[in-house]
């Protein structure tokens, strides 16, 4: 055994698998939606009242789960701050493919109204792959379900491919996080 | 023999697909009582064709990757171990391979893999869950024991065939209504044994994401899911044999779990959570003095 | 509390004692083994004192220990008292004239006495160990006159333990001629009343004599050499 | 029974000492008075009325005849023959009790009770 | 043969002329002095040599001054009086050896008089037939006495002389007044022929009696008998230990014959009830008032005292208590070994106490490590001094016990109750002497004199041992066995050159003597309950001991000798055929087994030690119960011959409970079990606790159906079985050491198996059967696996532990079965055991034991996840990194047995057509169940396919597998701190491992069941009857006058209980 094999530093390799069923899978998918329960800014607080009583996201199949392993929808909700986005990371590249991200309000599109802050972060995009945006600051529950409609519509169609764009091109991601997070103490990869 | 194998596995299909359509329906009765329209009630074969069409898993080591598998077969065997249609050749399944006792040994053999499974993730919420597993388990399972132990006394066997039979002959020869006290401790250690709510601390969604699983992902997390749906229908119909009489057909069997099911969500929806200790404490003082109303007469007779 | 304690129970027992005693007759004959030892004692012993033939004779292994525990006694002395000053505190005072004269005057005739004594032993009151006695009391009068009086350990001790082994002797030739030890049949009985009578008595109570006259003065002379000479 | 009585008395007051006094040397002499009444019991015990002392130096005290003495006119010798040899044990006890006290007041300079109680429980 | 009267007058001789060799020099004194010695001792063992020989037939009369008895003094030497002589003189010529070696303070040759006059004074004491002169030879030896106990010359031995002073005046002025008394009452002093002229009648008068009382007083003050020993005690303390070996070893005994002797010829009445009240109270007394002491030397004086206070209590039942037959001889030999045992192990304690020179025993931590010889000597005497087997205080008791009438069951009581309170102290002792602790051991002066002692007291034991089972008439293929125990584990003791040799060894004899008993069919004729448990015992052993190879490196070189002698009287317990031969190798097996604990914790073997004693005297006495008129000794089928009292029945059990380590007894448990040496555990708890469950069968068989109150008795053991198991259960939950869980586990289940004997069914015993060989399997299993992994880990703590599943994997694998097993759940043999006894006791109707036992179970998957998870499961730490898979020979055990557990799981049989057999020998028809088809077992409730299960279980898991792998992704093995942390990376394992008190929740529900009551109420008792000591100890103030006062206030007590007289 090694010195240190806390982690595994492989890199996740490029899957490749037949098209025949994947339709029928892409369905199952987009109909069961679990979102991990973790707020990385303001807009988290849009997210009970959309999986609660008033809004009932879980007619859609989206219901919200405790752990990264087990979730599909990793939400953005709000603006990401440096230190944040290294936890985001971290959580994303711990959920199990197919996994997809949803960007929530402004700020995930262009820093919003912290966009001058030292410390947030602009383009998400440039450091985890964002399969939807939903615009306002903050958007309500009404436009986070449509905004899920248009992951759904996305997954069905196959087009949500964040997350193979991302194992595609972990270099570029890498650098890009890696120029604005300092120290850099993470694992190579987050299995 | 082998046709016996054959309608097993016919059982095994059907009573997953009946756990996953009863959890179905429990969250979209749960969804109701909220005043949401909820999910659809197939929406656990979604969540579970999702799952074991994920690409990627991990695994942690041999326990972790082992654990589904004992999680799984634990469900099947006490499902199997359990007639579910008195009289029935082939529906009574492997029931010839063991009593009662046997059955209530089996049924850890699941949750102790599973248990092992998640501890060996070497993620502390997975390791803290079976504690309170274990512990709600001693709680719940001193009602129980009364009830059955009662009920093997009182019908001189331990053989569910014999319970069933035991029963036989209209509504009253019931032990719900031969030996109410009992049933009702039998009840109630029910709800503790599906962790549903109050006794849901063991799998607090939310403070230990989960519980066991937290570390499981994708085909491992189905044959989890499924595993547990097949337990638990297990589970309905022993209760059903023990206490409502068993079935002497499909259809009767079915409106005899579901009604034990309704029983579950309609407690489940409408309680907080209990502490572990206290749920313990719940379970040890009125089950158990109610149920040894019986077991005294029983005893005394 | 524990005068009134010891009172209770000293009476308790004494009563008891006292209700023996009460059951004795004071003064009434005897019967038993001294019948026997004063019908036949001169007959078998010769020696007129019947007391010394019962000490030395029918009872000498008793006189055998208690010589024994006399020379204990003085052993243990000088073992405890072994060049201990242990009393340094106190001095001898210095005599007066009268005593140191007197003493000049009185010790060969305490000397010639205490021989008397245990020479007659079988004879009349008296024996080995009242000679001894007698002798040592004109030892001690020399240490009370004399400040600077030693005496010579060496000699006293040689001549105890000759003593000693002598009448132990005595009592393993009787073992030898009698088959019994401390038989008294090594020496002709001789006659009644006459100085050379007893068998081996008179021996014996030489040899006592000198012991026990050692021993004490030994004794006395271990116990003043605790104190402060000048 | 007066003879009793008094040694009697004597053994317990030198008991009473040996059990009450706190100074050494005082139950040493507690110890020697005992001795001196255990004697005198003894010597009572042997005393026969109207006898003579066991010292046969006269013709009348035989029976006619023969060497054997007449009993009934002598005292019983044995108790006498044993005090000797009781006094010379006292004799001893005291002479080894005294250097035990000599040596204790060397180690204390005490020859008190009180000063002696460092062994117990 | 020598003429007595010449070895005195020779000593006499050679004690005056040491006055004249004196100013020789030394050496010419020291050459008189050893001359004199030999010459007396060798002229003293012809005597008792022609005794012995019965070449001497009557005993030997001297008449001195040629004057036949009554007129002379004379000597009268016995068989009695020339064995002590002997003792006396050997314990003389050590004490003044060993006082040599440490150097005499200076006038030696007056020490050496002092000494010699000592030894003459005892023999003259002990040969004398006259009153008087028995009280000069008393005086003489009084005053030697007194010189030597002050020779230390300091305060302590000062006071101590002083005191031994002024009470030996007044003793002796009672012994004198009583012989002169004696005289005038009867007109003689001698013994003979006062006995003569006395008759029992005369003692209706008042006369007589007081006189008796008197002089017998005078030798009862000398034999320090409570209240008036306070003396004793401070000369035991305070005075130089050569001289105290030889008062206590020898001088005290010739006192103590005197005193027998007197009072036989006096004919006195009462002695048995002044035996009683004065010899029972002494050693009670002295016993528990030792428990407090801090100086040694005192302690081992209370030690003397309550030995001379059982041999007083003996000598009146051998005179006087209306013995007969075998009871007489049995009596006579208990007195002789006791002074015997008494007389050698005391004065080598003594001699080791000065050689040492520490007082205090704090001071005395750690000696038995530091010298090796030290250590064995003392050890030897301590365990003789205490009654261990196969030592000769052990067989004194033994013919004690058994002598003493059943009508005095009481004071069997309160004599074992007394050899308990023994045991508790002088093993305390131990304990703190054989604590680790570091530093320089030295002694000054020889250690020979100690050797000698010791290779007597081992010869003597040898010697008491053959006389035991010679006199006793029990089998002597059970003697043969006990020397061939003692025989092998010395052997390897010797032979074992090195840890190796000695694994080797031990390993060939269990095998030889495995492989015997398999081909040799006289040790077990047919295969019946006792050869059940021999094959359970070898087979156990075998195992365990070939485990122990790779840990053995850290044990000293006593513990494979202790192993194969525990092992050995394991095997002797199980083919001994009556009560008194199951006592003596159940001892055998307590006392090694504690050794061979005490290797590891001192506190916790010391508690077992105590509970051992306290179940096997509880043993003892109910044997004792068992035993009517002239049958001493009560076989297992004679017993069945009469109806005894329910309490046989209790007292016998008591013992075995204590082994299974039931309820209110086991508090012994837990801690032995968890701090015995990891290789020594497994046998413990897999074979040594099955002894009980042995004896419990045995008892339930034999003796229950014939005690009133059996049902009763049955139904409360079941009841006892039940809340054990629960209760042990209970608490291994929140153990946080390995050992410690798999104890309390241990215990447990063996409240499960105790459940099965008392449902007294031949179901009953079926389950209890099984579950015995099936916890041999897993508890051997597990305590093994754990021993591994403490040796590899170097910890017990479980929270220390975690992850060992990635560097363990076999031993993880046998783990994970052994705990399923453990657990109960189907496919492996654990479930057999649960579903047998629930059947039974289902059958018998016993529901609420049913269900507390059930429920027990439930709780134990508690631990069971405890235990795997803390070791196995959870974060690897960094330490364990390079940890390596368990050394060979573990891991073969381990997967051997569980192979076993699997093999039995799907097929019972293996056990079962064995237990089948057993219950069959013990007068059952059927086991209690019946074979429906070839694998399905039916009782009368339900029924269960163990093949069936098995094959199910493991098809269907190979099933799953299959699927998951049609369905599996892609599958990727990551890191151990790859988990879901909130978006954060866990910095150490040990932040993420959850190990520590991994019940907190239950804990808070079930605090008020967990609370250690039981052991608190033991420690309370202890601890107040400590207090209660401690205070009542003052009762010897140090106070000279007090001590008298004493004397005196006993006296008047004597007078009042034997003579009413003037009140």
């Amino acid at each position: 055994m090694k010195e240190k094999d806390y982690f595994l530093d492989d890199r996740p390799k490029k899957l490749s698998y037949s098209e025949v069923w994947e339709k029928f899978f892409n369905w199952a998918r987009a109909q069961s939606l679990w979102v991990i329960a973790y707020g990385t800014g303001c807009g988290s607080i849009e997210i009970p009242p959309m999986v609660t009583s008033r809004f009932d996201a879980e007619r859609f199949g989206v219901s919200t789960v405790g752990t990264p392993r087990q979730a599909d929808v990793l939400i953005i909700s709000g603006y990401l701050a440096v230190k944040t986005l290294k936890r985001v990371i971290r959580v994303y590249e711990q959920m199990q493919s197919p996994k997809y991200v949803v960007g929530l309000g402004a700020c995930t599109v262009n820093g919003g109204m912290y966009y001058d802050s030292y410390n947030t972060v602009n383009l998400v995009d440039l450091y985890i792959p964002i399969d939807v945006y939903v615009a306002g600051c903050m958007p309500r529950p009404e436009a986070i379900l449509a905004g899920f409609a248009q992951l759904m519509k996305k997954i069905k169609e196959g087009r949500a491919d964040g997350w193979k764009q991302y194992i595609d091109n972990l270099d570029k991601y890498r650098k890009n996080q890696e120029k604005i997070i300092k120290n850099w103490k993470i694992p190579n990869y987050n299995w | 023999m082998w046709y016996k194998i054959l309608y097993a596995f016919l059982v095994t299909v059907g009573g997953l697909a009946y756990g996953l359509l009863l959890g179905g329906i429990s969250r979209k009765i749960t969804a109701r009582i909220h005043g949401r329209r909820g999910p659809t009630v197939f929406q656990n074969f979604i969540d579970l064709i999702k799952l074991l069409r994920k690409k990627t898993a991990i695994s942690h080591g041999t326990m972790f990757f082992l654990a589904p598998m004992f999680r799984l077969l634990g469900g099947v065997g006490v499902l199997l171990l359990v007639p579910i249609v008195y009289g029935s050749s082939i529906l009574s399944n492997f029931s010839f391979g063991g009593d009662l006792i046997v059955v209530l040994y089996f049924m850890v053999f699941g949750c102790l893999g599973m248990a092992l499974g998640a501890a060996d993730s070497g993620h502390p919420h997975s390791a803290l869950a079976p504690t309170r597993g274990l512990a709600q388990m001693a709680g719940y399972e001193l009602p129980f024991l009364i009830s059955v132990i009662g009920l093997a006394i009182a019908h001189k066997t331990v053989s569910i065939s014999g319970l069933v039979a035991a029963q036989q002959g209209g509504i009253f020869h019931w032990n719900l209504f031969q030996y109410p006290f009992l049933s009702i401790a039998g009840l109630i250690a029910m709800l503790g044994m599906y962790m549903a709510y109050p006794f849901s601390v063991v799998m607090a969604p939310q403070e230990i994401p989960v519980g066991p699983p937290t570390e499981y992902s994708s085909t491992f997390l189905s044959f989890m899911f499924s595993g547990r749906s097949i337990f638990g229908v297990g589970k309905y119909v022993l209760f059903m044999d023990l206490f409502l009489g068993g079935a002497t057909n499909l259809v009767e069997a079915f409106v005899k779990t579901f009604a034990l099911f309704l029983i579950i969500v309609f407690v489940t929806n409408v309680f907080p959570r209990y502490r572990t200790e206290q749920a313990v404490k719940f379970f040890w003082t009125y089950p158990v003095v109610i149920g040894l109303i019986d077991f005294i007469r029983i005893f005394i007779k | 509390m524990r005068k009134i304690v010891a009172i209770i129970f000293l009476t308790i027992v004494g009563l008891y004692m006292l209700s023996l005693f009460a059951q004795i007759p004071f003064g009434k004959p005897y019967k038993g083994v001294s019948e026997h030892y004063v019908e036949k004692g001169i007959e078998e012993n010769r020696g007129s004192n019947l007391v010394t033939s019962i000490v030395v004779n029918y009872r000498g292994f008793d006189t055998l220990g208690e010589v024994t525990v006399l020379f204990l006694a003085a052993t243990g002395l000088s073992f405890l008292l072994f060049s201990c000053k242990c009393l340094r505190e106190f001095k001898r005072i210095r005599s007066s004239l009268v005593l140191r004269t007197a003493t000049d005057t009185l010790f060969p005739l305490i000397l010639v006495f205490g021989a008397y004594i245990f020479i007659h032993g079988h004879l009349t009151p008296g024996g080995g160990f009242q000679g001894g006695s007698v002798i040592a009391s004109g030892v001690m009068l020399l240490f009370l006159a004399y400040r600077k009086f030693h005496v010579n350990h060496k000699a006293l001790s040689t001549l105890e333990s000759l003593a000693g082994i002598s009448f132990a002797g005595i009592g393993l030739l009787g073992l030898l001629y009698a088959k019994s030890f401390l038989a008294n049949s090594v020496l002709p009985l001789g006659q009644w009343n006459k100085l050379f009578s007893a068998g081996v008595i008179p021996l014996i109570y030489i040899a006592v004599g000198f012991k026990v006259g050692a021993e004490l003065s030994g004794l006395i002379a271990d116990m003043i050499s605790t104190t402060k000479e000048d | 029974m007066v003879f009793f009585a008094a040694s009697l008395l004597l053994i317990f007051i030198g008991l009473y000492a040996a059990l009450v006094k706190r100074n050494l040397i005082k139950i040493i002499i507690g110890l020697s008075i005992m001795d001196t009444g255990v004697n005198m019991l003894i010597i009572s015990l042997g005393f026969v009325k109207g006898r003579t002392a066991p010292i046969i130096s006269l013709k009348e005290l035989f029976k006619k005849g023969t060497w054997l003495v007449d009993v009934s006119k002598v005292v019983d010798p044995l108790p006498q023959a044993l005090v000797l040899t009781a006094i010379v044990i006292g004799v001893a006890v005291t002479a080894m009790a005294l250097s035990v006290v000599i040596r204790m007041y060397s180690v204390k300079k005490s020859i008190e009770i009180d000063d002696f109680k460092e062994l117990k429980w | 043969m020598v003429n007595p009267v010449v070895i005195i007058a020779i000593t006499l001789i050679a004690a005056f002329s040491i006055g004249i060799f004196q100013f020789l020099g030394k050496k010419f004194v020291r050459g008189v002095f050893w001359l004199t010695v030999l010459f007396d001792f060798a002229a003293i063992l012809s005597i008792a040599y022609g005794f012995l020989t019965k070449a001497i037939k009557n005993p030997i009369m001297v008449k001195i001054g040629g004057f036949p008895p009554p007129i002379g003094i004379n000597l009268y030497v016995d068989q009695l009086s020339a064995y002590l002589g002997v003792v006396v003189f050997f314990i003389g010529a050590m004490a003044a050896y060993h006082w040599l070696s440490r150097g005499i303070n200076d006038p030696e040759p007056k020490a050496l008089v002092l000494l010699l006059l000592l030894l003459l004074g005892s023999t003259g004491m002990i040969f004398t037939q006259d009153f008087f002169n028995l009280f000069v030879f008393i005086e003489i030896t009084s005053i030697a006495s007194y010189g030597l106990v002050a020779s230390n010359l300091d305060s302590f031995s000062l006071e101590a002389s002083f005191k031994y002073i002024v009470i030996g005046s007044i003793s002796s002025t009672f012994v004198l007044l009583g012989a002169v008394l004696l005289y005038k009452f009867a007109g003689s002093l001698n013994m003979a022929d006062i006995s003569a002229h006395i008759n029992s009648s005369m003692y209706s008068g008042g006369m007589l009696i007081i006189i008796s009382i008197m002089f017998l007083f005078g030798l009862l003050i000398e034999l320090e008998v409570f209240p008036m020993n306070g003396w004793a005690l401070d000369i035991y303390q305070g005075a130089n230990p050569a001289v105290v070996a030889i008062l206590a070893g020898g001088i005290v005994k010739g006192f103590y014959l005197v005193f027998l002797r007197s009072a036989n010829y006096l004919k006195f009445p009462h002695l048995l009830k002044i035996g009683i009240i004065f010899g029972l109270s002494t050693y009670i007394v002295s016993q528990f008032f030792a428990w407090k002491q801090k100086d040694i030397r005192r302690l081992f004086g209370y030690s003397s005292v309550g030995q001379l206070g059982l041999l007083i209590l003996a000598g009146a039942f051998y005179l006087n208590g209306n013995l007969h037959g075998f009871a007489k001889k049995y009596m006579l030999f208990a007195i002789i070994f006791f002074v015997l045992n008494h007389s050698f192990s005391k004065s080598t304690l003594f001699f080791l106490a000065d050689l040492f020179g520490r007082r205090r025993i704090e001071e005395w931590k750690g000696v038995l490590s530091k010298n090796k010889l030290f250590g064995f000597l003392f050890s030897t005497s301590v365990l003789s001094m205490a009654g261990a087997p196969p030592f000769l205080g052990f067989w004194a008791k033994l013919f004690f016990i058994l002598a003493i009438p059943k009508e005095y069951f009481y004071i069997v009581a309160l004599v074992l109750i007394g050899a308990i309170a023994e045991i508790l102290y002088y093993f305390n002792l131990y304990r703190i002497i054989s604590e680790k602790e570091d530093g320089i051991f030295d002694y000054k002066g020889s250690i020979v004199p100690s050797l000698f002692n010791v290779f007597v007291l081992l010869g003597l034991s040898a010697f008491g041992a053959y006389k035991f089972f010679i006199l006793t008439g029990l089998d002597i293929q059970s003697g043969k066995f006990l020397a061939f125990i003692t025989i092998s584990s010395v052997a390897v003791f010797v032979l074992g050159v090195s840890r190796l040799a000695q694994w080797i060894l031990s390993l060939g004899m269990i095998g030889a003597l495995g492989f015997h008993v398999i081909k040799n069919t006289s040790l077990v004729p047919a295969f019946n309950i006792q050869s059940f448990f021999v094959y359970l015992v070898l087979a156990g052993a075998i195992m365990f001991v070939f485990a122990t190879y790779p840990l053995s490196k850290k044990y000293s070189a006593v513990f494979y000798p202790l192993f194969v002698f525990t092992v050995f009287s394991m095997v002797g317990i199980s083919v001994s055929s009556n009560w008194i031969t199951l006592f003596i190798f159940w001892e055998l097996m307590s006392w090694s087994s504690y050794l061979l604990i005490n290797q590891g914790g001192k506190k916790a073997a010391w508690i077992y030690l105590v509970m051992s004693a306290i179940g096997g005297y509880g043993m003892l006495a109910g044997i004792k119960l068992l035993s009517t008129g002239p049958n001493l000794i009560p076989s297992f089928s004679s017993s069945s011959a009469f109806a005894v009292s329910a309490w046989a029945g209790i007292l016998i059990f008591t013992a075995f409970l204590v082994k299974m380590g039931t309820a209110p007894l086991h508090i012994w448990a837990r801690d032995a079990y968890g701090e015995s040496p990891d290789g020594f555990t497994p046998l413990l708890s897999g074979v040594l606790s099955k002894m009980g469950v042995f004896g419990g069968i045995l008892t339930i068989v034999y003796l229950l159906p014939h005690l009133s109150h059996s049902d009763t008795i049955l139904y409360g053991l079941a009841w006892f079985g039940a809340l054990t198991a629960l209760f042990m259960a209970l608490l291994a939950i929140f153990q946080e050491d390995v050992k410690k869980v798999l104890a309390y586990s241990s215990i447990s289940q063996v409240g499960y198996i105790l459940i099965g004997l008392a449902l007294a069914t031949s179901l009953g015993y079926s389950a209890a059967l099984y579950h015995t060989v099936n916890h041999l399997i897993f508890k051997g299993l597990l305590f093994v696996a754990a021993a591994g992994i403490i040796y590899r880990t170097g910890t017990s703590y479980l929270p220390e532990m975690g992850g060992l599943i990635r560097r363990m994997p076999f031993t993880f694998l046998a783990f994970l079965m052994g705990i399923i097993t453990l657990a109960g759940i189907p496919p492996l043999s654990g479930f057999a055991g649960k579903w047998l006894l629930y059947s039974a006791l289902l059958e018998k109707r016993w529901m609420f034991i049913l269900l507390i036992a059930m429920f027990a179970s439930i709780v134990a998957f508690m631990y069971c996840y405890k235990l795997l998870h803390t070791i196995f499961l959870g974060q690897l730490r960094d330490k364990y990194r390079k940890t390596k898979e368990l050394p060979l020979p573990l891991v073969i055990v381990e997967l051997v047995l569980a192979g076993l557990t699997f093999a039995v799981g799907i097929k019972p049989n293996l056990i079962l057509s064995f237990s089948e057999k057993a219950i069959k020998s013990l007068g059952f028809t059927s086991p209690g169940y019946a074979y429906e088809s070839a694998h399905r077992i039916v009782s009368k409730f339900g029924y269960w396919n163990a093949y069936f299960m098995g094959v199910f279980a493991v098809g269907s898991f190979i099933i799953a597998l299959i699927l998951f792998f049609f369905a599996k992704a892609k599958i990727r093995k990551v890191g151990q701190l790859d988990i879901g942390y909130s978006g954060e990376v866990p910095d150490s394992p040990e932040s993420v491992h959850f190990g520590y008190d991994l019940y907190a929740h239950m804990r808070r529900a079930v605090r008020v069941f967990i609370y250690p009551h039981v052991e608190n109420t033991y420690k309370r008792i202890y601890n107040s009857l400590m207090a209660f000591v401690d205070y009542t100890r003052r009762f010897y103030t140090g106070d000279l006058n007090t001590y008298a006062l004493w004397v005196v206030i006993t006296l008047s007590f004597i007078f009042y209980i034997l003579y009413k007289g003037v009140f």
